[in-house]
């Protein structure tokens, strides 16, 4: 009779039996595949957007399935759990059709989608899940389905960038595991509860605490590429484009960015973390990271590598947001899960676009591009530039509440690092458009397609323009009901002035 | 006679089925296959039936002859057993299913017979309550298992057979040694009797080092593993299962099952001399794995590894005996059918290669999905990456090593869980990569594919049903009553 | 009586010992079965006597396998070990 | 009475031909003289100790029976004495000279 | 009687040493068919060791097994062996290399060695000097048992079960054997006269002590596995006289022979069942037939099988499918 | 009763002595003779100790188990004897390889 | 005409030029100039103030026109007017190309020139900033580029400061429309301190106020000539606008910075006239004169910060004042530009090498230095191993398990191992 009990699941199962279907069929048939991607996708956003009117009105949303004797499996959609799940169903939608158009005749298809629907389905799993351990399944799930899209294209570099993904990756797996266990053992509970559920410990479990902290930090921190631990990202650029698309706005980073978030809000709790004394160091670590992602990102010129160390940087305003404990960082926090997606997103489709259009891989070669290509590359600006903080580009929303958060506090050094970010951010992006637009174009396009008059394919446009036009309407319109920042204000007041 | 369903003597049907399915087969060998099969899927039904009784009826005795206790034999079925027959029942029923296109002609009249000896063995040892019927049934499965890893008449499985016998036969004497200080302590063979009348003295403390050394020798724990990856690695391939997946949990199963019900009333701290070399085992085995270029020895170096886990529930159990030892009959289920899938995978890569070389695996993700789905999937149980059966045992393991602090344990699962994805993912990252010159693949039928699957899939399908298992795991409560909760 | 029979044991079974001598000594392999065919025979009379001494009759059914089986080592030998060549 | 002292007498008889063989066994130079030696104790002190102890047997069977056990083993002596001496000769191992 | 126990220790100070030492020949002679003809006659001392420690049934069993069939067994290996090694080192081990070998390897091994022996002599010595084990379990219930030879009792009866595995054992050793094949031809010549004659002889002398055996076992010392491995003995000596199985008679015939023991163990074990509930529980009335029944035929399989084994190589019609 | 510890204790030196050899004898043949005799070692410390009844009669049971040993132990020698040929068939040595080596 | 469609027209003013864009993308025509320019042309010469602020806008911040605004708007529609008709009427076709950047800019413009709150402002003078790039660099060679990199630079820059800016008056007030954002900060005085230099170095940065002229300078020189008609008003008006609208004027008394920032007026006067008199070439001469009207502009600026009552009486003066700029330069530059001199003076080159040292290889010199050091490192831990020969052993370390393996292959090891095992667990036994 209760349907709302069985919504959680349905979502993680519209991509999950599709991408099961499509494992098994044949490589040449291409519509059907076509059309379970799509229909999984429709039916998955159909079943977010009813879950967004449901708890926007208040009403409960949860499947519980027994696992062991005393944990379940629980999914559940809360504000948060929505604000992951609706970016990454709106992405995954954009991302299929832009996948479709980009590996139109290319070989192994079959495999590609499956896995493309498993790792969106731990996503939208790692989303919903209402504890730790369906936290922690869906997790490892994801690094599992990754794995061979980063392999995807079986040369021995690509089977380097998979080793190290999953060398940090399951290090940090290991790690993950061993915190909540261990806080298992001290709490008995694993539900993410909304001001998290260590308050009744005593001060003798402090120290384990703090270490349960770090270690959570650590593990989460693979995936959402914290400085020490973010090697694995530049080298799983290997991978073709949607797959960094997907790795880099939705799926991996965030999952990583969104576990923190989880940790620190739903766990620990922000009063509780806070007396523990974590939150600043975590907002330093997240601070250097932004500061030295940015710095790293100066030095590349393969363009999807400088993008991936600006997602090192980037994501880890999510986690500056968190750390800084306030709830306008919150908001600003977890809104830029949002428009960092969409945002990257962007980028990373022009890449593509690039590559698969021009044979473009290197900044160096993109002169005058922009004559080719106009609309891709003017959704490429509107990216950079919302990369940036440009106003009004999403991004300036998110770093707008980033600093307001911080001031709030009392936290003015944050200030400093939002700022040398956003000059980093320009330094590295800003030429890269100076190229596209002014530069003429100097040699011929190492390996360029023929799409007719058009630019480049339908398929392989249009994703980053209607992204493009997403970053920008999130910031144009942020204060418009059901915009994220509007959830990520719902999810700041539950998570600080509800009682 | 009115013997209903529920009443038909399942255990017995277990030991006689595979016997005579295996005498079957050898008197009229043009049709083991067919007889073969019959046989596994008769064993697949008669552990049904029995874990239906037992799970309604509780603990499952048996008089053999009638005697009873002292005297005569006694067949005894708890959780802890029950679920060994049912995970034997179930990867014979893969691997035979595998078998049925795997062997050549010549090789099926070889295989069958001795095959369905050693499921009789096993079934054997898993019902049985006497400590010399264990012995019988150890060596029985000691020679069925050597015979089967000569089965590919290679040189070097002739080598690293002979020495499996050999560690196999001293395990066994020292085994029957044990047993007869034990009968001649306190006059009885039977397991419960023992553990009635034990009491510790110096001879009880000589068997107990010298079963305890013996099965250790046979379960193949660090440094003991020394037959184990050359045996495993060069018999066939559903022989390399069977063996990893059953044969070295069987011993295991033994000492486990005497180590509690009789060893416990000892005090020692052999259980952190064993955690330690568990400990040594994970590293060692792992690291070991990791740098093999060959397949199968690849995943025999992981079962080395993975026996490490297994013994860590020693030390652990001592505060939380329940969760512990659950953790490890947990990580026995889902290893053996992990294992097992695992070999089978790697036994199709190789017959799809013709070599197992793991550098030049030639786009085996492309041509042999299935294989490659069963061997990542295992993988990830391996692994204890969830959702599987070993993420069920790790987690269950770290839990009870965090609730008493034992650091050192906790760190050597961590490590034995980035290591184990090490050496996997240097399979799997291999087979999706492409070599310059394809080569002439071997066609590997579908049968052998979907049984490596059936197999990874149920080690997946175990972290699913954690409760009803450790429910199961608790009848007849073999791990004493009375539990800390965590 | 029983001490002598048992003292006649001993004085086969010492005989035996001797015997090995022989085993130790070789110098052919004939040499050593001939050696173990002595030992089989002293065998027998030690168990005849010892169930002279202990009134068991059951051991004579003992001897009697081993004179049947003392024959069988030495063809054995004859007709493979000793076949081959050397 | 006088039966226990006759069968001590050829007990004591069998033991020393017993001696005999070994002494010979150990003694004599090469296999074909040794294998003499050997027959010594097979029928002679085999033969005696049976005849000694048949003395004392309790019933005809049994005596019967260490018969049978004297003429077996005076069966696999001669038998394998000579397949070993055969043997030997085909070898090729050469005969004592003095 | 000073004197009678004086004399019994010695002769049993005596058997322990030589045993012993025939041990230490076997393991450490430098040639290696002096090692295995110790090995035999170690067999044929541990024969009189069971008879002195009252264990005719053991010392039977020895006596045909130990000392006869396995000797027989190591033989025929070591004449395999020799054309087998390639560079024709012979028996023995090259002295070089054994002083070669490093020293530390030999009294490491050694010093455990002392060590595990005197903390097992201080277990065994630990040991009540008197204990009935399950005696009187075993006088109790032998009248319905059947037979009234207790081994005999315990062997088919009180632990049949194990007894069923065990000659499943031996048939899986003879398959496993099979399965390997060996692929070293026995040298044969031929008998001649006088080894045909002895077999001709022993034979059926060994046949007919077989049927005694087996028909004693029942109250008296022996039984199957004695009757089965005299019939065994016989059979490698019609092996060893160049006797050959009729081919019409390799194939099924043959594995239905050597299986049969085991066969008839499942059949009688299931018809108990059916008729008593109880798996191998024989009805008291009936014990005494269904077990010499059992014997028979386990006792012409168990003959067959350590023939099978002694000749190693699968018989042709194995061989060539 | 000093015969059956007497005995025992020679098992024990059986025991010990085939597990000795086991380990410094590199040739094969060696190795299952060393396996036999420890065999026989524990074989004989089960019938050794089964005559400590005190009625005479010693227990049957340890027997039997002997017997059903026996048999296990013939059957493993005859199955080794039959892979030490084959061994040494393969690699021209009748030992491990790796022992050879050294 | 209703509110209503005042308001909407209002918000249409600015959208147009932006709708503009996308057709404008891929067509090259000139012909939407002077449309694009047309609803802001109504809009100045329209009656009555108009005010809108949808509450889904970013903020819920908005646009309106008042009388203030007007002038600047005045402004805005003839220096563009002028503009696109000089861009139209010319022969050189080649200037064309850029019309998407033309459209930006002018959308920007007229959006910071309408905004009536922080926000919208930053928005649209970034909007503007950052798509006059596009119009500074029409020329396309490599000079015009480094003068485009030295103006990005500063406006991000300028972008940045106002950024924390606007951050601290959020913090301070929740509206940030100017009039309210001015009262909050004339109340709490340290904040707005911190918030005055904020504003006044970041529109300083943006308007080219000395000592921040440098890119005024570089770009003028090396931009097109219609690029040049606009630099008067489009960043350096607006510039000014923004620290009008900005800047707590006629509130509290900024004594000191009032002080300094009359000081940098008259010092810039002081620069630009030894400047001019020693080698300034004739093409500078609008940029130097603007840096000079923007000296003027300073010192007023700085005079209203010290003494708000001063500034309360002439603030009516200051609109035409930045309106009247923005034209003059216009027309300055309309006169000056026709010459066309690409000369560089040594001075100034030698300075821009200077600049482009800094600016663009410090990456490339960062790289150099990381090679260095690994090299360096390898070679060190060669000689440290050429040193202490043991330490070749850990070199090797990588095969060491597979010996110790060989070694656990070995049976007499193996079993012997096995019977310590034995041992071990008696004696735990025992102890």
């Amino acid at each position: 009779m209760n349907w709302n009990a069985w919504i959680p699941l349905l979502v993680v199962a519209s991509s999950l039996l599709p991408g099961l279907i499509i494992f098994r069929l044949p490589e040449e048939r291409v519509r059907t595949r076509i059309t379970l991607n799509l229909i999984g996708a429709f039916l998955k956003l159909v079943l977010v957007g009813w879950m967004l009117w449901g708890v926007y009105q208040g009403q409960h949303f949860e499947t519980r399935l027994a696992l062991l004797p005393d944990l379940d499996l629980v999914l559940r959609a809360g504000p948060l759990s929505l604000i992951f799940v609706s970016l990454s169903t709106v992405l995954w939608l954009v991302t299929t059709v832009y996948a479709i158009g980009y590996l139109e005749n290319s070989p192994h298809r079959s495999r590609f989608f499956g896995f493309f629907s498993l790792c969106v389905t731990a996503t939208v799993g790692i989303a919903l899940s209402g504890n730790l351990i369906t936290f922690l399944i869906f997790y490892e799930l994801l690094t599992l389905s990754t794995y061979p899209l980063i392999v995807h294209r079986g040369t021995e570099e690509a089977r380097r960038a998979g080793q190290t993904y999953l060398a940090y990756t399951i290090f940090g797996g290991a790690l993950l595991l061993l915190a909540t266990v261990w806080l298992y053992t001290l709490t008995g509970s694993l539900e993410f509860t909304p001001r998290g559920f260590i308050h009744g410990l005593g001060e003798e479990h402090r120290t384990a605490l703090i270490i349960i902290f770090a270690l959570f930090i650590t593990g989460f921190g693979v995936k959402a590429a914290l400085v020490p631990l973010h090697g694995w990202l530049p080298q799983a650029m290997i991978a073709p484009a949607p797959v960094s698309a997907l790795l880099h706005a939705v799926a991996v980073v965030k999952a990583g960015a969104f576990g923190i978030i989880r940790v620190v809000y739903d766990v620990f709790g922000i009063e509780s973390a806070a007396e523990l004394g974590v939150m600043s160091p975590l907002a330093w670590l997240a601070a250097v990271t932004i500061i030295y992602g940015s710095l790293r990102a100066l030095f590349q010129n393969d363009l999807k590598r400088r993008l991936a160390f600006s997602t090192i940087s980037q994501v880890s305003y999510i986690t500056l947001g968190v750390a800084i404990a306030g709830p306008i960082a919150t908001i600003g926090g977890v809104v830029h899960l949002v428009h960092q997606g969409i945002m990257k997103i962007t980028l990373f489709f022009c890449a593509g676009n690039l590559a698969e259009t021009l044979g473009i891989h290197k900044i160096s070669e993109m002169n005058g591009v922009g004559h080719r290509m106009p609309w891709t590359m003017a959704a490429f600006t509107v990216g950079a530039l919302g990369m940036i903080g440009v106003p009004p580009i999403a991004g300036f929303v998110s770093k707008w509440y980033l600093g307001l958060g911080a001031l709030e506090v009392g936290e003015g050094w944050v200030m400093f690092v939002l700022a040398g970010s956003s000059l980093l951010n320009a330094a590295y992006f800003l030429p890269i458009l100076h190229r596209i637009w002014f530069r003429k174009q100097t040699a011929a396009w190492p390996h360029e397609h023929n799409f007719g008059n058009k630019e480049t394919a339908w398929a392989l446009l249009l994703p980053p323009v209607v992204t493009a036009l997403m970053a920008l309407a999130a910031g144009l319109v942020a204060s418009a009901p059901f915009s994220p920042l509007e959830w990520a204000q719902l999810i700041a007041q539950r998570e600080f002035y509800q009682p | 006679m009115g013997i209903t369903f529920i009443d038909f003597p399942w255990a017995i049907a277990l030991i006689l089925l595979p016997l005579t399915g295996g005498l079957s087969c050898f008197l009229w060998p043009s049709v083991s296959k067919i007889l073969g099969l019959v046989t596994v899927i008769g064993v697949m039904l008669s552990a049904t039936g029995l874990g239906w009784l037992v799970i309604d009826k509780g603990v499952y005795h048996y008089l053999v002859g009638g005697w009873g206790a002292p005297l005569g034999i006694e067949l005894y079925v708890d959780g802890l057993s029950l679920l060994m027959l049912m995970v034997t029942a179930l990867v014979a029923l893969g691997v035979s299913i595998y078998s049925i296109h795997y062997f050549e002609l010549s090789y099926q009249r070889r295989f069958w017979p001795l095959w369905l000896f050693l499921l009789t063995a096993l079934n054997a040892l898993f019902l049985s309550a006497d400590i010399f019927n264990l012995y019988v049934t150890l060596e029985l499965m000691g020679l069925a298992a050597v015979a089967l890893a000569t089965l590919t008449g290679s040189h070097d499985a002739f080598t690293a057979a002979m020495r499996y016998l050999l560690a196999t036969l001293l395990g066994s004497l020292a085994f029957l040694f044990g047993v007869v200080l034990l009968y001649h302590s306190f006059g009885s063979l039977d397991i419960a009797v023992l553990s009635e009348r034990f009491e510790s003295n110096i001879t009880a403390w000589a068997a107990f080092g010298l079963i305890s050394a013996g099965l250790v020798l046979k379960t193949a724990l660090f440094p003991m593993h020394f037959w184990l990856p050359p045996a495993h690695a060069n018999a066939p391939a559903p022989v390399s299962a069977v063996l990893s997946a059953l044969v070295v949990k069987a011993s295991f199963y033994i000492l486990l099952r005497l180590w509690l019900e009789i060893f416990s009333q000892l005090d020692t701290d052999v259980d952190i001399l064993f955690g330690f070399l568990g400990s040594i085992a994970i590293i060692w085995g792992s690291l070991q794995a990791l740098r093999q270029t060959r397949i199968k020895l690849l995943v025999a170096y992981s079962t080395v590894a993975q026996v490490g886990y297994l013994f860590l529930a020693f030390p652990l159990a001592e505060k939380v005996g329940v969760t512990a030892w659950s953790a490890a009959v947990y990580l026995i289920l889902s290893h053996a059918l992990a294992k097992s899938a695992m070999f089978l995978a790697a036994g199709n890569l190789l017959r799809f290669g013709g070599h197992d070389r793991i550098a030049d695996l030639d786009r085996v993700a492309q041509r042999l999905p299935i294989t490659v789905a069963a061997f990542a999937l295992a993988g990830v149980s391996i692994m204890g990456l969830p959702p599987s059966g070993g993420f069920i045992s790790k987690w269950l393991l770290l839990q009870s090593a965090l609730v008493q602090s034992q650091w050192g344990l906790v760190g050597v699962m961590l490590i034995g869980g980035v290591l184990a994805a090490a050496y996997i993912f240097k399979v799997l990252g291999r087979a999706f990569t492409q070599a310059p010159l394809p080569h002439e693949p071997g066609v590997v039928p579908a049968t052998m594919e979907w049984a490596a699957l059936l197999l990874a899939g149920g080690a997946i399908l175990l972290g699913f049903f954690a409760s009803e298992i450790l429910a199961i795991i608790e009848i007849g409560s073999p791990f004493g009553a009375g539990e800390v909760k965590l | 009586m029983q001490t002598l029979y048992f003292a006649l044991a001993l004085f086969l079974l010492l005989n035996l010992f001797a015997g090995m001598w022989r085993i130790l000594k070789g110098p052919t392999a004939a040499d050593r079965m001939l050696a173990a065919q002595l030992f089989g025979t002293t065998s027998v009379g030690v168990l005849l006597l010892l169930a002279q001494a202990s009134a068991n009759t059951v051991l004579h059914d003992v001897a009697l396998v081993f004179s049947l089986l003392a024959a069988l080592t030495s063809v054995a030998f004859v007709r493979r070990a000793w076949l081959s060549k050397e | 009475m006088l039966t226990e002292y006759v069968s001590a007498v050829l007990l004591v008889a069998g033991a020393i031909f017993y001696l005999a063989g070994t002494i010979g066994l150990l003694r004599f130079p090469d296999v074909y003289t040794r294998l003499h030696a050997l027959t010594k104790a097979d029928n002679l002190g085999l033969g005696l100790i049976v005849i000694g102890l048949s003395l004392q047997a309790s019933s005809f069977a049994a005596a019967g029976k260490l018969f049978l056990i004297w003429l077996l083993v005076l069966l696999a002596g001669a038998s394998v004495s000579h397949l070993v001496a055969r043997a030997a000769l085909h070898k090729g191992v050469h005969l004592w000279k003095r | 009687m000073e004197a009678l126990a004086l004399l019994q220790d010695v002769f049993d100070i005596l058997l322990g040493f030589g045993l012993l030492w025939l041990a230490w020949l076997a393991l450490f002679s430098l040639d290696l068919f002096r090692s295995i003809v110790s090995f035999i006659s170690f067999g044929l001392l541990m024969a009189i060791i069971w008879v002195r420690l009252d264990a005719p049934d053991v010392a039977l069993a020895e006596a045909a097994i130990g000392a006869g069939l396995t000797g027989a067994l190591f033989l025929a290996a070591f004449a395999k062996l020799q054309p087998a090694s390639v560079n024709g080192k012979g028996s023995s081990i090259n002295p070089q290399k054994q002083s070669s070998r490093k020293q530390l390897l030999r009294w490491l091994p050694a010093l455990i060695m002392l060590w595990i022996a005197s903390g097992l002599t201080i277990a065994i010595l630990a040991l009540p000097p008197h204990a009935t084990g399950l005696t009187s379990e075993v006088t109790s219930n032998l009248t319905a048992s059947g037979v009234s030879n207790p081994v005999t009792a315990v062997l088919l009866n009180f632990r049949g079960y194990d007894t069923l595995l065990e000659i499943v054992v031996l048939l899986l050793a003879l398959l496993a054997v099979w399965s390997i094949g060996s692929s070293v031809p026995s040298i044969e010549s031929e008998p001649g006269p006088v080894l045909d004659t002895l077999s001709r002889l022993l034979v059926p002398i060994l046949i007919m002590v077989s049927a005694y055996l087996l028909w004693v076992g029942a109250h008296a010392p022996g039984g199957a596995f004695q009757a089965g491995a005299v019939l065994g003995a016989a059979g490698v000596l019609l092996v060893l006289s160049g006797w050959k199985l009729y081919p019409g008679l390799e194939g099924f015939p043959l594995r239905l022979v050597l299986t049969a023991g085991s066969i008839t163990f499942v059949v009688i074990a299931i018809l108990t069942m059916l008729v008593s509930g109880t798996f191998m529980q024989f009805p008291p009335a009936q014990a005494s037939i269904l077990i010499l029944i059992l014997e028979m035929v386990a006792t012409l399989s168990i003959g067959v099988t350590l023939a099978a084994l002694f000749i190693g190589s699968p018989p042709t019609d194995i061989k060539k499918l | 009763m000093n015969t059956v510890f007497l005995y025992a204790l020679v098992g024990i030196g059986l025991f010990c002595l085939g597990l000795f050899a086991l380990i410094v004898q590199a040739h094969l043949l060696r190795k299952i003779l060393a396996i036999n005799i420890m065999g026989s070692g524990v074989f004989l410390i089960l019938v050794a100790l089964a005559r400590r009844t005190e009625g005479g009669i010693p227990d049957p049971v340890p027997h039997a188990m002997v017997i059903t040993g026996i048999v296990v132990a013939v059957s493993a020698t005859a199955l080794a004897l039959v892979m030490i040929l084959k061994v040494t068939e393969s690699s021209g040595q009748p030992e491990f390889p790796d022992e050879e080596s050294k | 005409m209703s509110n209503e469609i005042y308001n909407i027209f209002l918000g249409f003013v600015v959208a147009w030029p932006l709708l503009l864009t996308i057709p404008a993308l891929h067509t090259r025509l000139p012909w939407p100039c002077f449309w694009a320019i047309f609803p802001a042309a109504v809009l100045m010469i329209l009656p009555g103030e108009a005010f809108v602020a949808p509450s889904w806008f970013l903020f819920g911040t908005g646009l309106g026109v008042n009388s203030e605004a007007r002038w600047i708007l005045a402004m805005t529609v003839i220096v563009w007017s002028m503009t696109v008709a000089v861009v139209k009427f010319s022969s050189e076709q080649t200037y064309n190309f850029r019309t998407p950047f033309f459209f930006l800019t002018l959308a920007g413009n007229l959006g910071a020139v309408l905004a009536t709150d922080l926000v919208v402002f930053v928005c649209a003078s970034t909007l503007m900033g950052y798509s006059f790039y596009g119009l500074l660099l029409q020329r396309r060679n490599e000079s015009s580029y480094q003068a485009g990199k030295i103006y990005l630079i500063f406006l991000i820059i300028a972008d940045l400061t106002l950024f924390d800016a606007l951050l601290l008056a959020a913090f301070e007030t929740d509206d940030l429309r100017f009039e309210s954002v001015r009262q909050a900060m004339t109340s709490t005085a340290d904040t707005s301190i911190t918030y005055l230099w904020l504003v006044l170095i970041g529109f300083g940065l943006k308007a080219g106020v000395w000592p921040f002229h440098l890119w005024l300078i570089e770009t003028f020189k090396y931009s097109s000539w219609p690029a040049r008609l606009l630099l008067g008003s489009v960043p350096v008006a607006v510039g000014l606008l923004g620290i009008v609208r900005w800047a707590p004027l006629g509130g509290a008394t900024y004594y000191i910075p009032g002080l300094i920032y009359q000081g940098l007026g008259i010092v810039a006067l002081l620069y630009i006239i030894i400047r001019a008199f020693s080698r300034i070439q004739i093409t500078e001469i609008p940029a130097w004169t603007i840096v000079a009207v923007t000296g003027l502009c300073n010192v007023a600026l700085g005079v209203g910060l010290a003494y708000p009552s001063l500034w309360h009486k002439y603030q009516y003066l200051v609109y035409p004042l930045i309106a009247l700029t923005g034209v003059f330069t216009m027309f300055l530059s309309y006169g000056l530009s026709r010459t066309k001199d690409e000369s560089i003076s040594s001075t100034h080159r030698s300075s821009l090498n200077m600049f482009k040292a800094w600016s663009e290889n410090w990456a490339g010199l960062m790289q150099q230095r990381k090679q260095n050091i690994k090299t360096r490192f390898v070679l060190l831990w060669g000689t440290v191993v050429l040193k202490f020969k043991f330490l070749h052993c850990f070199q090797k370390w990588g095969i060491a398990p597979g010996v110790l393996e060989q070694q656990l292959q070995y049976w007499p090891n193996a079993i012997t191992l096995f019977l310590i095992l034995v041992i071990v667990v008696a004696l735990s036994v025992f102890l």
